[in-house]
């Protein structure tokens, strides 16, 4: 009896690690050659020896969007120049801070902080460790109490003027729309996330405003509107998004990071509508949902994550704003990809007048709210 | 057919509750088992029920030995139990639980009722088992669900039926209802195992009697070649006077006075109605009657453990209406509860702290809210010497003790309390001969100190000598209540079973 | 719980006495056993459940690592490769987690810092075990007195620091204790099965306080993301070595209270109460203790202690509360109540090393790249062995004790 | 309650329909209130009824929003002066429903007004929602109809979304990924059965440990896997089966007959797992078990080898329902992705008395809460969001406290057995 009694439960543990490790095993032979390639070149890059780290919000590092994107310029750092790139997922805002300070303690010569929620977290780190450096996404450190803005000199703030790219999708989606509604829904009701849709109804607006249409935006009045609550539950950004596509929304825009691709499936089921992909152009990081795309509202975080580790391996870092604008290409519009050929050529070249408009300051998104 | 048990044993972790019993049963002849409670009657029925298997020992119908697996087994092979208590499914028709087993179905496993109604209705005209088959078994009385028991195992074609203490719950009447129904099967040509420890009915039915005592076979005889205390010295091993000695009663006030007490049951039913009653120092009171009428609830409404319907209790000359457990306890009332396991006692607390389980906030016991555990400790050294209860250490649980020491400790906790009213729900139940005839001594004791002193049990020789005022319950209601002085066994038992004082002389 | 059919009901068993006599025989058999802590029951056990769940946690990495599989699946080739491959992955990251939680003071400190809320909630979860409740609501309590608690933190800041710590403290305990109340009451009244009710008030509770953070009264001036305004400074819990480490005092507030918490429960007349109530109701019942008096005490302590868990954090660590505040510590909880076999100071021990848990796996994330969700996983499974120390006792092949007493808590769900 | 007259059963339940009969007053009050007086006179609501697919388009509903919330609370007002009148005896529940439809109509009157809600969209999510609540909650109604309480659904869930999503990536086999899902929830109900049957841990506790263990094994594994593997995490989803002519009856064709595998499986299974619990052999067998089953090891039946089975069973139930957020809704799996929904089932459980068609029953209405919120989001109704999704724990507790009548589980619902 006492032996027998063991035998379910063992074979239960063993089966659940079996199949484990055979779906692992797998894929690590398909996983061999891109995986394994590291350290062939044996030429010194400039940054060997260094270490980039990113810790991420609790969105995880495979998010397809946000944390991934940053991650991206991590990687590329890498690969061009050598530097060793880490990351430490949070799994809840309670890990920011344990996450940053395991990195200090690791000794990285840089760590970079993915989001807005870690803004509190890391403006303490940075003003407690004077020598670390820092840099963070989509966080401008602002005194709320003085009113007046704070820079660190160890802290790098990569922030991203995305409401000018919004701009032009919401444009291009207002001019698309054949039920002259389109959509959009946000993850947290967070400066990061509301600057994409304030941007997405301001181009509307301005559509309307230009073509005399009445193209109308679900889910943003330019102060509340449609929010999951995290960036996490795909299922509920599906729901959201049925929701939208029933009322009439025929374009939607998620910026929920990847809360997103539950609109996707969404879509397909639906047979109906089209998506903009936040951050990075989803063509590219999320393939198989390419025919869905209209465009993509870039974030290029890649770049300018890359560009702090650079300067930081070629000694050049210094604390302050970076503001990623249409202008210096820190954000802008993906291709159409494939529906390149069903939009009318003036809308692309209104597009195109109006990037410039906004580059030159012409137009200020904000008036269009 | 014909079943012998041959030479069984059956051994639990450091205990054996039978060793090498045979038995033999055969066809229209009723057998009863009787011992007393813990001598192995149940355990042995359930071996040959496919419950338990037998540690040694073998087991044969009609000449060839059979090994049964699991009920399953046994009933396939023609032996069907009722259980002491019932094994019925409360929230299932009569016809479900009759059918539960052995489900005649159509296709795809679905029910098929209708057969098995129809053929329930058959056994029952055939056996005059008269019940509903589509009337749920939680609104039936026990009597009718016994009936179901039985039909459930005829309906299993069983040649055996072993009845376990099938008397235990029914009114005198409801027994004489039951003989005629064994009857009827012993003449069908079944065997039937009776098993009970009342000697009377044991009498009574029994065509062939086997005593069981310790797990052991000390005897078989027939109701012929008996008698009542034959039996009983056999079925106890030494020579027992059923007589508690005690002086006749010098009763003073009323110390209990319960006036048109009315009290409902678990499921909202009314339980006792109208009871009126009054304890007075220095007398014992028992209340008679078979379980279920009521006793429990009446108790639990006195002792405050259970809300009144209507009615008022005053308890030494005081209004105590509607208080609780510990009101009572500050009022000098004390009670052994009727179930010593679920109530009386905490199983997994040291013997020391049940001692004081009813008075841990007290002093000398606490001062604010600390426990003064010098004074538990002593507490419970003093009574473990006065009351004999055999542990060795007042740290052991109290749950490892053997039934008649658990009740010895209650007992000492409640008799040491009790200044002005002393009640005491069926005080010896499951015990041995000799735990009884101590408790029943510190029970005249307790009264001799001028006590009053309630007693409930549903054991007519217990009610008999202890009472000195007998008090039946029926149906919720007190039908009389009789000086010892002039009850007789049958008076009582007529009262049991609900027929007027009047009637009873007639 | 009175339906004679109901075969819980301790009612004498039809086949009393083998019964009773094989029980007595026990208890001769095991002489003078003490309620007092039996070394195999409160050390042992926990012990190899630990062992067993590093184990199996091991287990886990090494099937989960893909440079490690990849030499397994060459085993026929090289065996030693597997194994040491296997050895060097679990030893690199074992020891990077002990390295991460207890290797620098400031690891300690970060232990430390994450065990102090563990205890808190840990006896919260003890406490209603030893009433014979299952508080699976600790989350939802902790996050209404972390809300509570913050309140009185950024308004009650004219108050001098110690006053202004405790008040807010005070009012991190009410409001966990005021969500406790809830299901105590309604079991007490109603019946409803505590667990059921917790389960929801969690839900109820995140809800609500993802409403209030909203609020014109809770919301940071300047933000439009849900977080409170932070405490003041006189509200925050003073660190015990200096700015620099966040080890603070909410850590030797929490230890006090774990023995306040053992006296209430082994030496007062309310911690009888409790005992009794949980091991036996009918018989508290019938000793006149009030029942579902009790259950609400027990359940307004529980709460209590788990709202001041949520306190403890916020004025010692976070001071401010947002979105995810509580990360899991309801169920941490259960776990901790279980590993310090509902015992305060085992759950003090427990707490302290599911500290060294938590924050170690940081360190090991950052060192071997293995997910710090693995600490999750060692802890399900530490609880399992808890759970049923018969497990462990075959695995390790040690005799039962004697006298064990088995809580059982699961009764149907509306009775 | 003092009096004998007052305890009487039929006093009680009398008790109770009178303040059943105040509550549905409340409501009308509340409508007329609310929705009556705060929709300006003249507005109209329109609700969208069809999707343009079926046979005959259904025009679209166009109610005058006051005098529609008037005419809703006239009705639920007449409804509440009858209960309290005479009451309606077991039809009471019906009742109940009617007046919090009622209810809940003029509340979507009211939020619509001067607006358009396509009704058909709201109703089609109600059921989508309830998919995985109606599957949790079945594998609940399987192990609690057995006796076994079983609080791990959210655990299996999880496992088996993960183990879907892994199995059908890897292999590239939807189905392959469907049945691994519900071989990993039979794998953790095995999990169940062993400890609480085997080794009799505390059934609550069990269940507890399996939702930690499956939390943090999923989060462990896909931070493990899917950030080197991501090509493993993307399963694909089951499509669109549209059965053909029943999709195209208006109304109830796009809501019930245009849905993905899950859906279809999900009313097969209401169907049979109600049939085969109240009306065959095994069903009976299992409720003994979950009854009594000291009876019914008396008449031979195996109650502990009927918990093993049921609870295993329940497992792959919970896992279907799992396997749905992979499969069935997103195509991918994510930490915690399950989000509590396999508490919520539970309460579908208990809300549903232990009934699969109550079950169903409960998790539409939960359901419809969930896609609820959306709507009131997208028309700008003032009213947060956090309040709407309470809604169903709320009435949970209201369940078991027995506000709306005491619901009764099987009465050896968690508790273990043994032989002696």
């Amino acid at each position: 009896m006492r032996n027998r009694g063991m035998k379910p439960w063992l074979i239960a543990m063993f089966l659940v690690l079996a199949m484990f490790a055979a779906a692992c095993a797998e894929e690590s032979t398909d996983g061999e050659d891109t995986g394994d390639d590291t350290g062939t070149e044996e030429e010194a890059l400039p940054g060997e020896g260094m270490t980039a780290c990113q810790v991420t919000d609790t969105g995880g590092i495979d998010d397809k969007s946000f944390n991934q994107t940053a991650y991206a310029g991590l990687e590329q750092a890498q690969e061009e120049l050598g530097v060793e790139a880490k990351f430490l997922e949070s799994s809840t805002p309670n890990d920011f801070e344990p996450n940053i300070n395991a990195f200090i303690e690791q000794g990285c010569d840089i760590i970079i902080t993915v989001g807005f929620l870690l803004g509190d977290a890391t403006a303490a780190a940075a003003e407690a460790n004077p020598d670390q450096k820092f840099a963070i996404v989509d966080v401008d450190f602002f005194d709320f109490e003085k009113g007046e803005d704070v820079v660190y000199d160890n802290a790098k703030e990569l922030t991203f003027q995305t409401d000018q790219a919004a701009f032009l999708a919401g444009y291009v989606a207002a001019g698309m729309s054949e039920t002259g509604k389109i959509g959009t829904y946000g993850g947290i009701n967070i400066p990061p996330v509301s600057i994409f849709m304030n941007g997405w109804l301001a181009g509307a607006n301005y559509w309307n405003e230009t073509k005399g249409a009445a193209v109308e935006v679900l889910g943003w009045d330019g102060k509340d509107g449609l929010f999951t609550g995290d960036f996490e539950d795909q299922d509920k950004g599906r729901n959201t998004t049925e929701s939208l596509l029933d009322e009439g929304a025929d374009v939607i825009l998620p910026v929920a990071g990847p809360v997103g691709l539950g609109s996707a499936a969404a879509l397909q089921d639906a047979g109906e509508g089209s998506l903009v992909w936040v951050d990075t152009d989803g063509c590219v990081s999320v393939e198989e949902y390419c025919d869905l795309f209209l465009t993509s509202v870039m974030k290029n975080m890649n770049i300018a994550v890359y560009d702090a580790i650079a300067s930081v391996v070629d000694g050049s870092f210094e604390g302050g704003l970076y503001s990623g604008t249409l202008e210096n290409g820190g954000v802008g519009i993906a291709p159409f990809n494939e529906f390149d050929s069903q939009i009318d050529d003036t809308i692309k070249t209104e597009v195109e007048e109006l990037q410039q408009k906004i580059i030159s300051g012409e137009i200020v998104v904000a008036d269009y709210l | 057919m014909k079943v012998e048990l041959r030479g069984i044993t059956k051994r639990f972790p450091g205990v054996i509750a039978n060793r090498n019993v045979d038995l033999t049963l055969i066809e229209g002849e009723v057998h009863t088992l009787l011992g007393e409670n813990g001598a192995g009657k149940s355990t042995l029925m359930n071996v040959l029920f496919g419950l338990y298997s037998a540690t040694e020992g073998e087991i044969l119908i009609d000449d060839s030995p059979v090994n049964f697996d699991g009920p399953n087994d046994a009933i396939a092979a023609g032996i069907g139990m009722v259980h002491q208590h019932f094994m019925l499914v409360p929230v299932f028709t009569v016809t479900e639980n009759v059918m539960l087993g052995v489900e005649p179905t159509g296709p795809l496993g679905v029910l098929d009722r209708d057969q098995a109604r129809k053929r329930l209705l058959d056994l029952s005209t055939k056996y005059g088992l008269e019940v509903d088959p589509d009337a749920y078994v939680e609104d039936l009385p026990v009597g009718v669900q016994q009936r179901v028991e039985i039909l459930k195992a005829l309906y299993r074609d069983a040649d055996l039926l072993i009845l376990d203490e099938p008397t235990a719950v029914l009114t005198p009447q409801e027994t004489r209802d039951l003989f005629e129904v064994i009857k009827t099967l012993k003449a069908s040509g079944r065997a039937i195992v009776f098993i009970s420890h009342k000697l009377k009915e044991v009498l009574t039915i029994s065509d062939r009697i086997t005593v069981l005592r310790r797990g052991e076979v000390v005897g078989q005889t027939t109701p012929a070649e008996s008698d009542e205390h034959a039996l009983a010295t056999m079925m106890v091993g030494r020579e027992v006077s059923f007589e508690v000695e005690k002086t006749p009663a010098a009763p003073a006030k009323a110390m209990l006075e319960v006036n048109k007490l009315s009290v409902l049951d678990d499921r909202g039913q009314l339980a006792v109605s109208d009871v009126s009653l009054d304890v007075r120092a220095g007398e014992i009171v028992a209340i008679a009657g078979v379980q279920g009428n009521g006793q429990t609830e009446l108790v639990e409404a006195i002792t405050g453990m259970r809300k009144l319907a209507g009615g008022t209790v005053r308890l030494d000359g005081k209004d105590v209406t509607g208080q609780g457990p510990a009101d009572m306890f500050h009022h000098g009332a004390a009670h052994v509860p009727e179930d010593r396991q679920k109530h009386g006692m905490v199983g997994a607390f040291p013997i020391k702290d049940n001692l004081v389980l009813n008075s841990y906030d007290e002093k000398p016991f606490a001062s604010g809210i600390k426990v003064e555990r010098a004074a538990v400790t002593e507490n419970a050294q003093r009574l473990v010497k006065d009351f004999d209860i055999r542990t060795p250490s007042i740290d052991v649980h109290i749950g490892n003790l053997s039934g008649g020491n658990q009740q010895k400790a209650i007992v000492a906790r409640e008799f040491s309390q009790a200044e002005v009213l002393l009640i005491a729900a069926q005080p010896t139940r499951g015990l041995d001969v000799g735990s009884i005839q101590y408790i029943h001594e510190q029970i005249v004791r307790k009264r001799d100190e001028g006590c009053a002193v309630l007693i409930v049990s549903s054991e007519l020789d217990e009610v008999m000598s202890l009472g000195d005022r007998i008090a039946v319950m029926y149906r919720g209601q007190i039908l009389d209540v009789v000086d010892r002085a002039d009850a007789t066994r049958d008076k009582i038992g007529l009262l049991m079973a609900g027929s007027r004082q009047k009637d009873a002389t007639a | 719980m009175n339906d004679p059919q109901n075969p819980k009901a301790k009612e004498p068993p039809s086949t009393d006495v083998p019964v009773e006599e094989a029980v007595a025989e026990r208890a001769r058999a095991a002489g003078v056993a003490t309620q007092g802590l039996d070394w195999r029951n409160v050390i042992l056990v926990p012990t190899l459940a630990l062992l067993a769940g590093l184990f199996v946690g091991a287990l886990v990495m090494v099937f989960s690592d893909p440079d490690t599989l990849r030499s397994w699946a060459s085993l026929g080739r090289n065996p030693g490769k597997a194994l040491s491959d296997s050895w060097t992955l679990v030893y690199e990251a074992y020891s990077a987690l002990f390295k991460g939680s207890l290797g620098s003071p400031r690891a300690i400190s970060e232990t430390i810092v994450s065990a102090t809320p563990l205890i808190f909630a840990g006896l919260a979860v003890a406490l209603a075990f030893k009433a014979g409740l299952f508080n699976i609501g600790a989350e939802g309590q902790l996050l209404v007195g972390a809300m509570t608690s913050v309140y009185a933190g950024f308004t009650f800041d004219f108050l001098p620091g110690p006053v202004h710590v405790t008040a807010a403290l005070i009012a991190g305990f009410l409001g966990g204790a005021l969500w406790g109340f809830i299901p105590g009451f309604l079991k007490a009244r109603t019946g409803a099965h505590e667990v059921i009710v917790t389960i929801m008030l969690n839900y109820i509770g995140l809800l609500f306080v993802n409403f209030l953070l909203k609020s014109e009264i809770f919301i940071r001036s300047g933000r439009t993301d849900p977080i409170t305004k932070p405490v003041a400074e006189s509200a925050k819990l003073p660190p015990l070595l200096g700015a620099e480490y966040r080890v603070n005092a909410g850590f030797l507030v929490a230890l006090a209270v774990a023995g306040a918490i053992w006296w209430l429960l082994f030496r007062s007349t309310v911690g009888f109460r409790f005992r009794t109530v949980g091991t036996n109701p009918n018989a508290a019942l019938y000793a006149g203790m009030s029942v579902g008096g009790t259950y609400i005490l027990a359940m307004v302590l529980s709460g209590g202690l788990a709202g001041l868990a949520g306190a403890s954090q916020l004025l010692g660590v976070q001071y401010s509360v947002f979105p995810g505040f509580s990360s899991g510590y309801g169920f941490d909880a259960i776990a901790l109540a279980l590993l310090g076999r509902t015992h305060p100071g085992g759950v003090v021990m427990a707490a302290l090393l599911f500290g060294v848990l938590r924050s170690g796996a940081t360190g090991m994330q950052a060192a071997t790249s293995i997910p710090v969700d693995i600490i999750v996983v060692i802890q399900a499974l530490v609880i399992v062995f808890m759970a049923a120390p018969e497990l462990v006792r075959q695995i390790f092949r040690i005799r039962a004790d004697k006298q064990a007493e088995q809580d059982t808590l699961s009764a149907s769900w509306a009775t | 309650m003092s009096t004998a007259a007052a305890g009487l059963p039929g006093g009680i339940s009398q008790k109770r329909a009178r303040v059943l009969g105040l509550v549905f007053i409340a409501l009308s009050l509340g409508i007329f209130w609310w929705f009556a007086l705060g929709s300006e006179s003249g507005l109209s609501s329109t609700f969208k009824l069809s999707s343009g697919n079926e046979f005959v388009t259904v025009p679209d509903l166009s109610l005058p929003a006051r005098s529609t919330a008037l005419f809703l609370g006239t009705i639920a007002a007449f409804l509440g002066g009858l209960q309290i009148a005479r009451g309606f005896g077991n039809k009471t529940y019906l009742v109940l429903g009617a007046v919090v439809l009622c209810f809940i109509l003029a509340f979507l009157v009211w939020a619509a007004r001067d607006r358009s809600l396509n009704m058909l969209g709201m109703l089609s999510s109600t059921l989508l929602r309830a998919v995985p609540l109606t599957l949790g909650a079945l594998s609940g109604v399987l192990c609690e109809r057995a006796g076994v309480i079983n609080i791990a659904i959210e655990g299996m869930m999880l496992t088996a979304a993960f183990t879907g999503a892994i199995a059908a990536s890897a292999i590239g086999n939807l189905w392959i990924g469907l049945l691994a899902g519900i071989a990993s929830g039979a794998l953790l109900g095995l999990l169940l059965a062993v400890l609480s049957i085997r080794y009799r841990v505390d059934q609550i506790i069990g269940g507890t440990v399996i939702n930690i263990f499956a939390l943090g094994l999923t989060s462990y594994l896909s931070a493990r896997v899917f950030s080197s593997y991501q090509n493993l995490n993307s399963p694909g989803r089951f499509s669109v089966i549209e059965i053909p002519l029943l999709s195209k009856i208006p109304i109830i064709g796009p809501i019930f007959f245009s849905n993905n595998i899950f859906i279809y499986l999900m009313y097969a299974l209401v169907a049979v797992i109600a049939f085969a619990m109240f009306r065959t052999r095994w069903g009976l067998r299992v409720r003994a078990v979950g009854e009594h089953p000291k009876a019914a090891d008396t008449v031979g039946i195996k109650v502990l080898r009927v918990r093993y089975q049921n609870v295993v069973l329940g497992g792959m139930v919970a896992g279907l329902a799992g396997a749905y957020f992979t499969l069935g809704s997103v195509g991918r799996f994510d930490e915690n992705m399950t989000a509590g929904r396999g508490f919520i089932a539970l309460a579908a459980m208990i809300f549903g008395r232990w009934h699969p068609v109550g079950a169903f029953g409960a998790a539409l209405l939960f359901g419809f809460a969930d896609s609820l919120q959306n709507k009131l989001a997208i028309l700008k109704v003032p009213i947060a969001s956090e309040f709407l999704l309470m809604a169903p724990y709320l009435v949970t507790i209201f369940v078991v406290a027995g506000v709306v009548g005491r619901a009764r589980p099987p009465a050896a619902d968690g508790q273990p057995y043994t032989k002696e």
